[in-house]
């Protein structure tokens, strides 16, 4: 099966779920058409989907960034210590991203320049940038924010829709457009199928991978302020543990851990497959441990069918597997 | 279903406002209410005792509906919090009961909450704020819970007093902090003057830091005398560290703990006493709480009381620990020791 | 330093810059902390780093094969619940078979995982990442939210954190620490003179060499899921001795401490290179640095911060170092050179401009 | 363990049979084999036949059916049709392990070794009858046996990994050799070797055949097979053209029965008029890896770089490439002095580079054709919001196609896909289209088949002719002899001399490589 081939089906496997899903949704619960349910369905995750966007051009590029919910945590509270400075909010808000900025460069220092695994250096960074978000908040919440901050995270923009889900869409578009019609998206493939033969071609390699960590740095930064302004307050432990979610996300959109395959129609799917179960089991009251481990099974499912299926296809053909 | 529950709340109001406001609230058995009850995590004791005590008081209630036990895992505690609150909203339930993990954060979805007509009370631990929160059912008087661990101090370490350290559970748990607080405060009185506050550290409520942090504290502080753990975790795996260690004698562990935890330590003398409330009694309240109110037997204001089955009567009062809010008192403290920990273990 | 060369190569002395590192980090703390080179301090860490040191074991035998298991911190839950809840039951069960009922357990748990990537040919990140969340789901479930707790165990196991199997001086070597030692030496002894070990090596260094010359790489990485999942679960059960009260919440978060001592300890995450020794200084040095920022007279609050600077430098120096030491290695190393006709020893390699 | 035993035993046998008299029994039968992959028919009818002690050589274009049939006899692939018989008896080789039983062995032109294992360990690696336990001392021990043997000198306790292309095809062959086989498959084992060393390994290959085992040895290199091989076979499109015993076979017939026309054989160059001065280096040189090279190049003309692989003539190009940059020396182009920090700077300054190592360093395989040959020069692609104008890279990837003739369905299909001659040419037109001034080709033809390789001659000649000035780093000696205006001669690290076209031949090149007495004409350029 080619690889385009294999990429198709599995998209079309994740249509087949998200269908299904939605259908059983529509069936178990009265509420689940309901515009305000739409919206929450993506409003409850929206950070994480947001950053599961850059996340998954990381990941295409060879790496992998563990420190996005820390720097989500660091930013929020970098924005939140200097409000409570008496810094004007907008202020406040840009040094929350150029936080998020310098923080993903600096991962990018260590992975590009000293060459490091990007796995032992976000590691550190998941450790180390929850640390100084704690060293600024220590144990005390920070809220009262202006009403407009609240706002942005809250009250509907257009229609029903809030400025997240539009950031969200937004930068759906801007990072399909870039990962796979831009000059930057051909080198993140070329890169994370083949880094040796990108330097060998002259690409400045080094740049490609700040210019990624830099951009997860920012965006988790963005994803952490929209949560600061959702909840209205800020603590220490703020998006902590959701990296495994998003890379779960980016992992059942048919993204390769070992890099250089996958795009960005799949990690979409992947978001409506995983928000709508998650809203589905919510809406018939299943929490907890036991939502995780259906999200989990899921996730091994949906490469373990169609492997089988084409085990079994293989047999019924009599070729070798 | 909607119409139908709100017309019996308005009748329901209609009829204590005729009986006049002095008159005790008491809630009408039998109403079909969805009811969730929202611990921080699931998967540990105390939340599960709470369960058993609302089962309890949603069965003399008679409640038709079953109550639903919702709760997210504990590393996604705040943002499943925040899920749960707001699929509950969608659904239109009529009371979420909530211990509050998430501080001020949950707010907003509170709000929404209390803004399509569902109860919203808090118990164990309250929104800060007291924003989008109806009442706060409190286990003990926060500031009692200071004093408290002030005295098992005292009576652990005696008259000549010594050194102490705090190991609680995590910068961001608003009701361990307001304890510390609350103990620190205590402290400042001249019955303590003896007892010297070394540190406070956290374990964040995994055993292994616990542990660790309680080693670390007494080779940091050689002339320590006593931890204290106002966490449930902390003080079991304190007890524990100190006994691996043969220090048993000389370093005593004390704070909040479960008695059938802590069954060991106290009778070996690792932990000779610690405090708590009881959690099934906690549910028990917080059920008729939320049940009074869902039902509009009982208004969410100063100085309306009801009658919560078999545990008699309550008032909500000011919380005199928060800036804002309300919250009704079970109270009291349970201290345990020797002689009685074996009993409460069962 | 010529049969040095020879008979050490950079590969094997990987670990010696690690070592190296640690000595450093001895050496600073040290100088900050009052008392800091007591027996306790060592007695700290060797008891602190056991539960991770037989884990990270079991992770690198994974590792080495190019996979990954990040279902261990649930294994380790899953094994210490249910060993425990056994054995509050049947007080008086002997306490080997409870060490093989937990690693029973583990192995069975690990089993599944290796089914998965194995035969299922489903990547092994996202079939631990699944795992990771099943096991805790099912532990959830199935245990009701119950505790197993102290006084429901029996005393040998209660007791067993405390036993000293000998002590030099005031350095005690518990029983704990031992068991992990013991661990530690059998699967190094084990990866570097078994066959078996050493086409682990092979899988992870070059898979399609593998297949072709006929390796049985599918039982193989099912083989090393079932280790790292037996030694989950004997680090469930140390787990279950060392805390007594266990809750379902036991070993969570433990999978990234593992994975952090694997990639700190230099095991190449990408397979084919590392060693069980490494994971071990790995896991003591992070422990070493965790135990002596405990000490510090610092802010609570500044110790993550500290901890995941700490890490990096290490992670980095040790760069580093290994670099110095692959290029004075290559620098005397003997030049491949196609032997010309009768003409003696190879020529030797020219003398550096 | 007693299976592969009794297989030892047999293979013993049937050599002391094959000794008494050759042609007697054959080894190994191939009967009408076919196979067929989803629409590429790959092998039809085939029936070939191995005598022990017989050095069989197998011809044939890239995609002729030739490494189909060796994946078939080493257990790779299952037959659709047909039947092996080994020494007589009929048997189904399900895989690689079994083959191996069988007394099969295959080396491969790319090397596949494990490279954090160290050289005695890759050489026993498939090994079942060594124990589980692994005796260290005794398996250096042996490696080191088996490696003397072979004339190479190996540290047989350093890894695999960093060791040299010919190093690892050495451990190859020891890996062969240690498991006593009946057939030895070398799989264009020549490719990445100097000449001295292929003669190393023919002296070898002789001694293995003069014992009794049967050799298949595919190769492109014609003088190679001419001097080697007992009988000559030709593979066209999945079918058998002929077998001819040596006497009867020349390079002629065999090229004519390859590419299924007449065709001339390997030609010099006609010297093209030198041009001005492009580039000149001087004593340039990085700390231990090669020093004091110096040397013009002018346009329109193709300096050879030639010498034993590892003696430094890739580390050059790498230099002036900017990848491993050089730490002494000046380099000088077009009359200006430039420094060379990064491959980005070289490409700035009309430098290219194609590598030795296709798959590896030189191509994304998934990719499409056309954006690998758009790669280094994406810049000329984008539109003004910096998007990538397809249409135009199609343009490009077509025009390549056509004057390079690579031959594919469509512009749009991974290089994968491609055959080995069609990849280089891919290779080709990525750094034609950096429209560079100079061009350093690094073995552009190995592994190559003849066709392929023909091609490839004629756009060098093609490109000097244009004015670029070309530097061909290659181990094939006919073809950097027969190609070259000049030839650069290196040896472990030194420049040794530098030729004129008219002083350059096989001797003197060799002599100069081999460091013994360097040839006195010629001369260092000034």
């Amino acid at each position: 099966m080619s690889a385009l081939g294999r990429l198709k089906s599995w998209e079309g496997l994740l249509l087949a779920l998200l269908v299904i899903i939605v259908a059983v949704n529509i069936e178990h619960s009265p509420y689940y058409l309901g515009v305000g349910n739409i919206v929450n369905l993506f409003q409850l995750s929206i950070e994480k989907i947001i950053v599961a966007l850059i996340m998954t051009l990381v990941i295409i590029n060879g790496e992998i960034d563990l420190s996005v919910a820390s720097v989500m945590g660091l930013a929020a509270c970098v924005l939140a210590w200097l409000f409570e400075m008496g810094t004007p909010m907008p202020l406040a808000i840009v040094g929350g991203l150029l936080a998020g900025l310098a923080a993903g460069l600096f991962n990018g220092f260590w992975v590009a320049y000293v060459g490091l695994p990007s796995l032992a250096v976000t590691l550190a960074g998941l450790i180390g940038y929850r640390g100084i978000a704690r060293i600024l908040v220590e144990d005390h919440p920070i809220g009262n924010f202006p009403e407009w901050f609240n706002l942005v995270g809250q009250q509907p923009l257009i229609g029903p829709v809030t400025v997240s889900i539009v950031i969200f869409a937004l930068l759906f578009v801007i990072i399909a457009i870039t990962l796979h019609s831009s000059a930057l998206g051909r080198l993140v493939y070329v890169i994370g199928n083949n880094l040796q033969a990108a330097r060998y071609s002259g690409i400045r390699v080094r740049l490609v991978k700040m210019t990624l960590f830099g951009a997860s740095g920012t965006i988790a930064a963005l994803a952490g302020i929209l949560y600061a302004a959702r909840l209205g307050s800020v603590r220490g432990d703020m998006a902590a543990g959701f990296e495994l979610d998003i890379i779960t996300i980016v992992l059942l959109g048919g993204v390769s851990i070992f890099g250089g395959s996958g795009n960005l129609a799949g990690v979409g799917l992947s978001i409506l497959v995983i928000l709508n179960l998650r809203n589905g089991m919510g809406l018939a009251s299943i929490t907890g441990n036991t939502q995780t481990s259906v999200i989990g099974a899921l996730l091994i499912l949906s490469v373990l069918v169609p492997n089988m299926a084409q085990t079994i296809s293989n047999k019924w053909n009599g070729r070798e597997t | 279903m909607k119409k139908y529950l709100l017309a019996t709340a308005a009748l329901a109001m209609a009829v204590s406002i005729n009986h006049g406001v002095q008159a005790q609230a008491m809630a009408k058995p039998g109403e079909a209410l969805d009811m969730v009850l929202l611990p921080k995590f699931l998967g540990i004791l105390p939340f599960d005792q709470a369960h058993q005590g609302a089962q309890e008081a949603a069965k003399e209630l008679e409640n038709p509906t079953p109550l639903q036990f919702l709760g997210p895992t504990p590393e996604n505690s705040v943002a499943g919090q925040i899920e749960i609150t707001t699929n509950a909203t969608t659904q239109g339930v009529a009371a979420i009961m909530i211990s509050n993990n998430s501080g001020d954060q949950i707010v907003p979805a509170a709000k929404a909450a209390q803004e399509k007509g569902i109860a919203v009370v808090t118990w164990d631990s309250p929104i800060p704020s007291a924003e989008g929160e109806d009442v706060f059912v409190a286990q003990v008087d926060f500031s009692e819970t200071g004093v408290v661990m002030a005295d098992m101090a005292l009576s652990i370490l005696g008259e000549d007093g010594g050194k102490f350290a705090i190991l609680s559970a995590s910068p961001d748990a608003a009701n361990q902090n307001a304890w510390n607080a609350a103990m620190k405060e205590a402290l400042k009185g001249e019955k303590y003057a003896k007892l010297e506050l070394l540190d406070t550290v956290y374990g964040n409520d995994q055993s292994e830091e616990s542990y660790n942090q309680a080693l670390a504290l007494v080779d940091k502080y050689p002339d320590m005398e006593l931890i204290m753990a106002p966490t449930s975790v902390g003080i079991v795996a304190a007890a524990k560290a100190m006994q691996d260690e043969d220090l048993c004698d000389t370093v005593k562990t004390s704070g909040l703990g479960v008695p059938s935890e802590m069954l060991a330590y106290t009778m070996n003398g690792c932990a000779p006493e610690f405090a708590l409330w009881s959690f099934v009694d906690l549910g028990y309240l917080t059920y008729q709480t939320a049940y009074a109110i869902a039902t509009g037997a009982l208004k969410a204001e100063e100085g309306a009381s009801f009658k919560a089955g078999r545990m008699g009567e309550y008032t909500i009062t000011k919380d005199p620990t928060r800036d804002a809010g309300l919250r009704i008192l079970m109270g009291p403290f349970s201290v345990y020791d020797k002689d009685n920990v074996e009993a409460a273990a069962k | 330093m010529n049969w040095l060369q020879r008979y050490v190569r950079p590969e094997q002395v990987r670990e010696l810059s690690l070592l190296l590192l640690i000595i450093v980090a001895v050496i600073v703390f040290g100088s900050m902390i009052d008392n800091y080179y007591t027996s306790r301090t060592f007695n700290r860490i060797a008891s602190s780093v056991a539960i991770i040191t037989i884990v990270a074991v079991g992770q690198t035998l994974v590792v080495l094969t190019r996979n990954i298991d990040l279902s261990v911190g649930s294994i380790v839950g899953c094994t210490a619940y249910f060993t425990g809840t056994l054995l509050a039951q049947n007080n008086d069960l002997h306490p080997l078979l409870v060490v093989l009922a937990a690693v029973a357990l583990g192995s069975v748990l690990g089993a599944i995982n290796g089914v998965f990537v194995a035969w299922g040919r489903v990547p092994s990140i996202i079939v631990t990442l699944g795992t990771l969340a099943i096991y805790r789901g099912l532990l959830v479930d199935l245990s009701g939210a119950k505790t197993v707790t102290t006084d429901s165990l029996p005393s040998w196991l209660v007791d067993l954190p405390r036993v000293n199997l000998f002590a030099i001086g005031e350095f005690d070597f518990r029983a704990m620490f031992m068991l992990a030692l013991m661990i530690v030496i059998i699967f190094q002894v084990g990866t570097s003179f078994l066959a078996l070990g050493r086409r682990l090596y092979a899988i992870g260094s070059n898979p399609d060499a593998a297949k072709l010359i006929g390796l049985p790489i599918k039982r193989l990485v099912f083989l090393t899921f079932v280790l790292s999942g037996a030694l989950s679960g004997l680090a469930g059960f140390v787990t279950l001795a060392r805390f007594g009260n266990i809750t379902v919440e036991a070993g969570r978060g433990l999978e990234l401490e593992v994975v952090a001592a694997v990639v700190v300890g230099g095991v190449n995450i990408f397979g084919g290179s590392g060693t069980i020794m490494g994971a071990m200084l790995g896991a003591i040095m992070i422990g070493i640095l965790e135990q002596s920022l405990f000490r510090l007279q610092i802010s609570e609050f500044w110790r993550d911060a500290l901890l995941g600077l700490l890490i990096l430098l290490a992670v980095a120096s040790d760069a580093v170092i290994l670099q110095r030491l692959r290029s004075l290695w290559a620098r005397a190393d003997l030049k491949f050179i196609a032997k010309p006709p009768d003409d003696g020893p190879a020529p030797e390699r020219r003398a550096p401009p | 363990m007693t299976e592969s035993e009794t297989a030892h035993a047999a293979g013993a046998a049937s050599v002391r049979r094959a000794e008494d008299g050759r042609a007697s029994v054959p080894v190994l039968e191939m009967r009408n084999i076919a196979k067929r992959f989803d629409a590429t028919q790959a092998l039809e009818d085939v029936s070939l036949t191995l005598y022990p002690g017989e050095i069989h050589a197998l011809l044939g274009e890239n995609g002729a059916g030739k490494s189909t049939l060796i994946k078939i006899m080493t257990g790779v692939h299952q037959p659709d049709r047909g039947e092996i018989l080994l020494a007589g008896k009929p048997v189904t080789i399900r895989n690689a392990a079994e083959s191996q039983r069988l007394g099969i062995a295959a080396i491969y032109q790319e090397p596949l070794l494990f490279p954090d294992l160290n050289v005695a360990e890759n050489i026993f690696i498939s090994h079942q009858d060594r124990g589980q336990v692994v005796g260290w001392r005794e398996m250096f021990r042996d490696a080191e046996a088996i490696l003397a043997k072979l004339g190479v000198a190996l540290d047989v306790r350093s890894t695999a990994r960093g060791l040299t292309l010919a190093a690892q095809q050495s451990v190859e062959i020891a890996k062969a050799i240690s498991l006593n086989v009946k057939v030895l498959i070398m799989d264009e084992p020549t490719a990445s070797l100097s000449a001295h060393e292929v003669a190393q390994l023919f002296k070898l290959v002789r001694d293995l055949s003069d014992q009794g085992v049967a050799i298949l040895f595919v190769s492109h290199r014609m003088e190679e097979v001419f001097d080697i091989a007992d009988k000559v076979t030709v593979f066209r499109d999945g079918q058998l053209i002929s077998t001819r015993p040596r006497s009867e076979a020349t390079p002629q017939n065999s090229i004519t029965d390859m590419v299924g026309r007449e065709m001339g054989l390997l030609q010099p160059r006609p010297p093209t008029p030198q041009g001005d001065l492009l580039l000149s280096v001087r004593g340039l040189g990085k700390e231990g890896v090669f020093e004091d090279v110096s040397f013009d190049l002018h346009r329109g003309e193709v300096l050879g770089f030639g010498g034993l692989i590892g003696a430094g003539r890739t580390d050059i190009g790498l230099a002036l490439f900017g990848i491993e940059p050089a730490t002494a020396g000046t380099i000088v182009l077009n009359g200006t002095e430039v420094t060379i920090r990064s491959p980005g700077e070289s490409m700035g300054l009309g430098i290219a580079y194609v590598s030795e190592d296709r798959r590896q360093l030189g191509l994304s395989m998934p990719m499409s054709i056309s954006a690998n040959i758009t790669l280094p020069t994406l810049r000329r692609y984008l539109n003004r919001f910096g998007l990538i104008r397809t249409a135009m890279e199609r343009a490009t990837a077509e025009a390549f196609r056509e004057r390079l003739s690579i031959r594919t369905a469509s512009v749009d299909l991974p290089v994968a896909k491609l055959s080995g001659g069609n990849q280089q040419k891919v290779m080709l037109s990525k750094w034609l289209n950096t429209k560079p001034s100079v061009l350093i080709l690094d073995e552009p033809t190995r592994g190559i088949d003849v066709g392929a390789k023909a091609e490839v001659h004629t756009m060098i000649g093609e490109l000097a002719a244009e004015g670029i000035g070309i530097i061909l780093i290659s181990s094939d000696l006919p073809e950097v002899l027969t190609m070259s205006d000049r030839l650069l001669v290196m040896r472990e690290g030194r420049q040794m001399a530098i030729f004129d076209r008219e002083d350059a031949n096989q001797e003197s090149v060799m002599t100069a490589a081999m460091g013994q007495e360097a040839a006195s004409e010629g001369g260092v350029a000034a």
